[in-house]
């Protein structure tokens, strides 16, 4: 078992590696934002896999961090704008949800560019194409995310810097 | 309470159920997709998965043949779980999920998977869009089986319809729902029937006067057996949901004081209209000078019944030079204009103000032909049917237009000269940024239209409202005149900026919606709505506090909450607040989305843990 | 040893009880079922309980495969030898169960899978104060010494839970575990309520969360500001979490009766997430996420600010449970 | 447990006892034997570490007294309270009145059910039964069998009403949670106190019947007194332990006062001055550090005055202090000198190992008469004062109780928001850890020689030497009836078993 956590420590980079980020969209707005960003032949890489839900306030943070401890490189969650959710305040959850599990991944150690999430409207393809743009690059250049790698190598766990004895 | 085997904690529950049998369908989109996605590899690479027996591709699966070959493959394979990867859901999964009920199998055993306007369409690299492809589908493919036959909720509409505001688009949704021998309640606030119609002359773009058109309007609906008038009423309470509403409302007796009644309604069509955008103090010299006026009061000056019979004056003192200005309080700049109390601007276009005001100019060079008029805008949008005329016209009858830039609007100021009241000024693009002057003794201020405070009424309903503070429809295109909440319709300029012809076009079509749903007695809703599993409930109250639609109650005998059915729109906000994932969402239940991310990360499931069906 | 000790009648059932990484404070709980002590030894012989009765390794390497009914676990995996021992119990019983929350979720001493073993040594051994140690000096697995080599067991890198390592039949969660639920879960077990082999973990407590137990009022109130335990005088009958006390009783499996809250403090989630939740943290994080009384994600962003140590919080006795302990 | 094939020097034998139990957290035994058959060295091994003190960082100071007492489930209170002192230094607070007593109080309880505990289920069955008895006996079974069911009711109803008032202070039972920066989660009621006095006094009972026992069966009997003043468990090491401004015996409050082994006093500070006193030295072999007297210095695992080794026991207490501040306990201690040192002033120190049980015993009567005194307070049951709240900037904090198993301290270092940046934690037994294995190795000297058989008894003889510390390596589970499974093996050169011997 320890033999294990060892070899897990010790994982390269794979030859030809490509980000793999798990997007987890609302219906009404995002998710038909990605459409119109594919009605409008935008192009952007295919490293973003979606997911449908209804509105973004379904999105549990579990399934967050289901992916990113499954293999995800980064995750990314969309929603209507506030004030245009399509069920009044689904993504009021979303908005007060997403900070504080974006917090407690940085404390994880969890580089921040890894989880992001985004305002997109069903008319925003050119956000939505953007943002995947970006992420994509961001989460390249990170590498793949190595949770053994963060737990135990970080120092301090938690992405604090502690003061030293007698400061 | 103690522990025994049903209290023994919650295990993961082993059933052992019919196995899955998926059939998976890879639509080529004649070429749409085909020409980027191999789509035949990825049919074969499906075929080898768990639970599919049946993998293959058609040119266009949303063709009648395309759909055939759906429903005989699932009688021919027997399958239980149906995958369309093909366009967008948006577009077809109802047509898809109509096939597999055909083939007698429950549609909501159907998943659509989105490999056009997510893939083909946007994915460059062929190879990658194969492979995306694939890893959608596979996706698709470990959440079917854990899919379960949904029935629509069936709910019963109670006969009656309520219409909250008597301007032309409530009176035109009203008698168009009584035509069709519906009982309405018609409730306005103020005392008269007619609403802003009342303050015009003429109207774009047939000229007629606006009194030849709403008179008769209001005297059919006042007649009319089936609709029942309220005048001086407001809201106070409302109860139900869609096909049971219960609304209590309140109307001033001339005593002054109040009767209240309860409306009991199947559906309501909410027609309370717009406000018109009221200038600041200074803006355009708005306040500061009689002089400057809206269009509105111009309506109202050329009115031969009006308050000065006709004549175009301002304190007695004829006018000689008018002068219009565009987009006042609409298309706001956010670094040229303030904010409102909602830290908001109006940023949109008011769509009736343009035309409105060619139709002015025109008629002012008509009617008083010694009168010069100027016209100041940042643009001319005259689009509707006959509007374009109406810009012609005015330029033919000499209207002289200047440009200026939105971030440099025109100026108006009091005369230095003193010869006429004010003067407007701007650099005219249309001159190639000449710096031009005119004289005015009236500057007519086009302002636009804005939400009303509907404070109220979104709280009694729960309406959704976009961020230009309009109620906003379930979807723009698949539902345009519906509130996502079921059983409220959008009758006219409460959804938006219109004019008269858009606004009467809205009305009659929340009208016909309306009816439809009345006359059948009953609406069928989605299943996607969340539900309490009682033995995992704890009673936190975590999901009272998050449902936008109060669909949640707590069961005070058990200590439990209940959802109910009629008002749960299926978001899901509940089942993802959950701390106990005592709630969810059929459709969208934990296992279905969990299963979606494993697969989509390649994460293979372990045979013990094979799902089975159901 | 002797023979007899195996050759008990085998109508009376086999238990055994053993400590890994945890307090002691199983055991002591264990001694809280009181009486029922001597009904238990009524039906069950002790076949290892290394702190009450005279059994060693090597007595129970001796046993035949499945010979103990039902023992059980305390403590997570922290070191090579709590690994073998877990190996060599699940061999030897039928019904192995994880007692209490170190061997269930990894309990407290799993906040230290926050930090590597070299941080771990590094505190621990060289940089707190009071430490002299100009060699460097760190434990190893073999030291050297005059006479010969020493040994002490390899220390980890993370605390993992019993069923990282074995399969497990039970789970009794809780810091410790609460007497009455003990007893519950033992004549379930031992008075064959329950079969002694089970194919999925079932835990042994009740699946609602601690709310259930909670004899505090809830009005609906959102989170307007949190504070911190110790910085306000709080109201007797409130619910905490509504005073912005942040208490873990929604997130967290009941079965305590709620007694830290009736003891005037917030709950810290010590029997792990309740029902079907696998992980507890997101679990909080959905219904904080849920309560807090902002419009904006400006007001948002600044109620969460006031979190301190969310992680730490929200994971105090679970970390080991946690989905975020990296790739499976 | 032994996993890999150790090496011993050729010409060598190597006993190993592995594991002993009676302590939490396995501790281990390695005795090397010269060809002769004499002990040539021996080593106490403790294969136990959490890291408390590392992942404590990070943490908010508040949370402290909730999270170290996982450190031991045994003596929970020590750390909750050390903690709560900690805290409060950390913000600079002084605690009210009706604060403190309730504190003290539930401290004072708390120490009469753990020295319970520890007398009676593992100190007296050597006693008792005697230290070469039928091991199947020596346990508290076997005690309650020779001295009376009622007395095993006694002991069994002091642990019940102990958890009882526990769990009246904050309602946990067996991990504490209601001390918090700036007092107690809870005031106690006037029906609460009425139960709490009624639990006291059967205490203050129970503590004179304790003694009485101890007499009866222990001072009574001429060869266990023998085996305490003359039996293998010598050691001359220095004191330490917390004393009042009386330097009267405190548990809960006060300075660390050290004394020589000739009992002049060595040094007294104040806890937050410990880092000028204490130091910890690391070795390969043992998980567990080896705290010394700083300003003395580590002269290896030897006694006397010039080595810095100290032991912090109840024998250490009334070492260092010059006297109790109870009537009965005052009594049982000016006794208890007499009989050791012949000089009941207590100014010359005690250092047989085994009499530390007979010092736990007089703390237990002390314990009990001040857990009275304080319960009838008049300001316990003030419904404010019990608790004030932190408006100060937290930065660094130590905080010390007298833990049954010695002085613990929790050191926190925070930043402006009370989160730990660093925690130092020196734990009762650890201060213990190289006397124990001092102990251990001069019983196996005196018991282990060339051609003796290494019987059952002689091995428990050895225990005896550790057992008297009551030692909670990574905290004891002390509460249960039994004896030790140990396994002696002989192994030759290359390790391999030459021959087994164990007590059935």
């Amino acid at each position: 078992m320890s033999e294990e956590v060892a070899t897990k420590e010790t994982e390269a980079v794979p030859e030809n590696w490509e980000p793999r980020i798990v997007g987890f969209l609302c219906y009404w707005c995002s998710y038909t934002g990605a459409d119109s960003a594919g009605t409008a032949r935008m192009k952007y890489p295919a490293n973003v896999d979606i997911i449908k839900v209804m509105c973004s306030g379904r999105i549990d943070p579990e399934l967050i961090t289901t992916a990113l401890s499954n293999g995800a490189d980064g995750v990314l969650v969309a929603g209507c704008h506030i004030g245009d959710c399509h069920y009044m305040t689904g993504n009021h959850k979303t908005m007060a949800r997403m900070p504080l599990i974006r917090q407690v991944l940085l404390d994880l150690g969890i580089e921040p560019e890894r989880f992001r999430y985004e305002w997109i409207s069903a008319a925003e393809g050119e956000k939505f194409t953007r943002v995947v743009r970006e992420m994509t690059e961001q989460v390249r250049k990170l590498g793949p995310l190595n949770w053994p790698e963060i737990l135990h190598e970080s120092g301090v766990g938690h992405g604090r810097d502690l003061k030293p004895w007698g400061e | 309470m103690s522990i025994n085997e049903s209290t023994f904690g919650a295990g993961n529950g082993e059933s052992g159920m019919e196995k899955p049998r998926i059939g998976v369908f890879v639509c080529h989109c004649g070429g749409n997709i085909s020409d980027v996605v191999d789509v035949k590899r990825v049919a074969e690479e499906m075929s080898v998965l768990p639970g599919v027996v049946h993998s293959t591709t058609h040119m266009f699966m949303c063709s009648d043949p395309g759909q055939t070959s759906i429903e005989e493959a699932i009688k021919e394979h027997n399958l239980n779980r149906v995958i369309v990867a093909a366009c967008s859901p948006t577009l077809h999964e109802l047509t898809f999920r109509r096939a597999v009920a055909r083939a007698g199998l429950n549609p909501y055993l159907f998943e659509h998977v989105n490999i056009r306007e997510h893939v083909s369409w946007v994915i460059e690299d062929k190879e990658a869009a194969t492979r995306k492809a694939a890893r959608l589908i596979s996706a698709a493919v470990s959440r079917v089986p854990y899919l379960e036959a949904l029935e629509k909720r069936h709910i019963p509409i109670h006969g009656a319809a309520l219409v909250i505001g008597g301007g032309v688009a409530g009176l035109t949704c009203a008698l168009d729902l009584a035509r069709r021998g519906i009982e309405v309640h018609l409730t306005e606030s103020t005392d008269v029937l007619g609403g802003r119609m009342l303050e015009l002359y003429t109207v774009f773009p047939t000229n007629e006067k606006a009194s030849d058109l709403i008179d008769p309007l209001i005297k059919e609906v006042q007649s009319h057996p089936n609709i029942h008038v309220y005048l001086n009423t407001q809201l106070r309470d409302s109860t139900g949901a869609i096909g049971d509403f219960h609304t209590t409302i309140v109307t001033k007796k001339p005593d002054g004081g109040e009767e209240e009644r309860e409306i009991h309604s199947g559906v309501i069509a909410i027609a309370v209209g717009v406000d018109v955008y009221q200038p600041r103090e200074g803006e355009y010299y708005f306040g500061k000078s009689p002089a400057v006026v809206g269009l509105l009061d111009l309506q109202a000056m050329m009115n031969p019944d009006g308050p000065t019979g006709g004549k175009l004056e301002i304190n007695g003192k004829p006018v000689k030079n008018v002068a219009f200005i565009h987009c006042v309080g609409s298309r706001q700049w956010p670094d040229i204009h303030e904010p409102q109390a909602d830290g908001k601007i109006n940023d949109y276009c008011s769509r009736y103000c343009c035309t409105g005001i060619v139709h002015a100019a025109a008629e002012i060079r008509e009617k008083y032909p010694d009168v010069n008029v100027y016209d100041f805008h940042e643009d001319i949008r005259t689009y509707g049917r006959g509007h374009e005329d109406w810009y012609t016209k005015a330029s033919e009858v000499g209207v002289l237009f200047f440009r200026f830039d939105p971030h440099k609007p025109a100026v108006v100021e009091p005369d230095p000269k003193g010869e006429s009241a004010l003067v407007v000024k701007c650099k005219d693009r249309l001159t190639n940024g000449l710096e031009v002057e005119v004289p005015a003794d009236m500057v007519v201020l086009g302002n636009g239209l804005q939400a009303r405070d509907m404070t109220t009424l979104i709280d009694l309903y729960r309406c959704s409202r976009g961020s230009d503070r309009f109620l906003l429809e379930a979807h723009p295109k698949l539902r345009p005149v519906e509130l996502a909440s079921f059983g409220l319709f959008l009758a006219g300029s409460v959804q938006g900026p219109m004019d008269i012809t858009e606004a009467t076009a809205g009305a009659a079509a929340a009208a016909s919606k309306a009816a439809a749903l009345v006359k059948r007695g009953f609406i069928e809703l989605d299943p996607f709505i969340a539900k309490v599993n009682e033995e995992l409930c704890t009673g936190c109250q975590t999901c009272l506090n998050v449902c936008p639609f109060d669909a949640i109650s707590r069961d005070e005998e058990k200590g439990i909450a209940v959802i109910s059915e009629a008002l749960c729109t299926g978001c899901g906000t509940c089942a993802a607040a959950c701390p106990s994932n005592a709630i969810q969402q059929f459709g969208f239940n934990d296992a279905e989305v969990m299963s979606e991310v494993l697969a989509l990360l390649g994460v293979v499931k372990k045979e013990e843990e094979e799902v089975p069906v159901g | 040893m002797t023979e007899n000790n195996i050759d008990t009648p085998k109508d009376k059932l086999k238990v055994g009880m053993y400590w890994a990484a945890s307090c002691g404070g199983c055991d002591i709980s264990l001694l809280e079922i009181g009486v029922h002590i001597l009904e238990l030894i009524q039906i069950a012989d002790v076949a290892f309980w290394p702190c009450a009765a005279d059994f060693k390794y090597d007595h129970v390497a001796s046993y035949p495969d499945e010979y103990i009914d039902v023992m059980f676990y305390n403590g997570g995996i922290r070191n090579s030898e709590q690994e073998q021992i877990a190996r060599l119990l699940r061999q030897k019983s039928k019904s192995l169960i994880a007692y209490g929350e170190c061997a269930v979720d990894g309990g407290i001493p799993a906040l230290a899978n926050l930090y590597s073993k070299k941080a771990i040594y590094d505190a621990s051994y060289h940089s707190n104060p009071s430490i002299d140690n100009p060699e460097g000096t760190e434990p190893l697995p073999i030291s050297e010494c005059e006479y010969g080599e020493l040994e002490i067991p390899e220390f980890y890198e993370r605390v993992l839970r019993l069923k990282d390592i074995v399969p497990v039949d039970y789970e009794i969660p809780g810091c410790p575990p609460n007497a009455e639920r003990v007893w519950e879960a033992i004549q379930a077990v031992t008075g064959g309520v329950v079969p002694l082999k089970n194919k999925a973990v079932k835990v042994a407590s009740f699946d609602k969360s601690v709310c259930d137990e909670c004899p505090r009022e809830k009005n609906l109130q959102k989170i307007k500001e949190f504070k911190r335990p110790h910085e306000v005088r709080f109201e007797p009958d409130i619910c905490l979490l509504e005073q912005g006390i942040i208490c873990m009783g929604p997130a967290t499996r009941s079965g305590c009766g709620a007694q830290c809250i009736k003891g005037g403090m917030p709950c810290r989630g010590c029997y792990g997430p309740s029902g079907t939740v696998e992980d507890q943290g997101t679990a909080m994080i959905s219904a904080i996420g849920s309560l807090l009384d902002a419009t904006t994600e400006e007001r948002a962003k600044e109620l969460i600010a006031q979190i301190v140590d969310p992680v730490g919080l929200f994971y105090r006795f679970s970390m080991s449970s946690s989905h975020m302990k990296g790739h499976k | 447990m032994t996993t890999k094939h150790v090496k011993t020097k050729e010409g060598y034998k190597r006993i190993s006892i592995d594991p002993i139990t009676r302590l939490e957290g396995h501790g281990k035994i390695d005795i090397f034997l010269d060809s002769e058959g004499n002990v040539a060295d021996c080593y106490f091994q403790v294969p136990e570490l959490r890291g408390f003190e590392k992942f404590c960082e990070g943490r908010p100071v508040e949370e402290m007294p909730r999270i170290t007492p996982r450190i031991c489930g045994v003596c929970p209170e020590a750390h909750h309270h050390a903690s709560a002192k900690a805290a409060d230094a950390v913000y600079g607070l002084d605690l009210p009145l009706t604060a403190k007593l309730l504190r003290e109080l539930q401290y004072n309880i708390f120490y009469v059910t753990d020295h319970t505990t520890h007398f009676y289920a593992l100190g007296a069955p050597d006693f008792v039964m005697g230290p070469q008895s039928d091991p199947a006996t020596r346990n508290i079974i076997g005690v309650i069998g020779k001295v009376g069911v009622e007395i095993g009711g006694e002991v069994i109803k002091c642990r019940q009403w102990g958890h009882e008032a526990a769990s009246i202070f904050g309602g946990k039972p067996v991990t504490p949670i209601n001390c918090i920066p700036g007092g107690m989660s809870k005031p106690i009621n006037k029906e609460e106190r009425e139960r709490l006095d009624e639990i006291c006094m059967f205490m203050v009972e129970f503590g004179k019947f304790t003694i009485k026992l101890l007499h009866d069966v222990v001072l009574a009997n001429p060869d266990y007194v023998d085996l305490i003043v003359n039996g293998p468990y010598y050691h001359e090491t220095y004191s330490m332990g917390l004393v009042d401004d009386q330097n009267k015996v405190n548990f809960y409050e006060g300075k660390v006062r050290v004394v020589d082994p000739e009992g002049n006093e060595f040094c007294k500070y104040e806890p937050n001055d410990y880092m000028n006193h204490i130091a910890e030295r690391v070795e390969e072999w043992s998980y567990l550090k080896f705290p010394y007297l700083k300003n003395v210095g580590w002269k290896g695992f030897v006694d006397g005055k010039d080595s810095g080794v100290y032991r912090a026991t109840p024998q250490s207490r009334l070492n260092v202090a010059e006297g109790m501040n109870s009537p009965l306990a005052q009594e049982a201690y000016e006794e208890y000198f007499e009989t050791l040192t012949g000089d009941r002033s207590g100014k010359k120190p005690v250092h047989h190992t085994l009499a530390i049980h007979w010092a736990r015993v007089v703390e237990l009567m002390n314990a009990a008469e001040r857990s009275l005194e304080l319960v009838r307070h008049p300001d316990i049951t003030d419904p404010v004062n019990y608790r004030m709240v932190c408006d100060t900037v937290p930065t660094e904090g130590v905080g010390i109780v007298e833990a049954p198993r010695g002085t613990l301290t929790h050191h926190y270092v925070t930043d402006e928001k009370g989160i730990i940046q660093k925690a130092n934690l020196i734990v009762g037994t650890t201060n213990n850890n190289a006397p124990i294995c001092m102990s251990i190795k001069k019983a196996a000297e005196n018991l282990i020689h060339k051609g003796t058989e290494v019987t059952e008894g002689v091995l428990n003889m050895i225990e005896m030497a550790f057992r008297a510390y009551d030692p909670c390596f990574g905290c004891a589970t002390h509460s249960l009836p039994g004896q030790m499974p140990l396994v002696v093996r002989i192994r030759d050169v290359d390790g391999t078993v030459l021959s087994e011997g164990s007590r059935d």
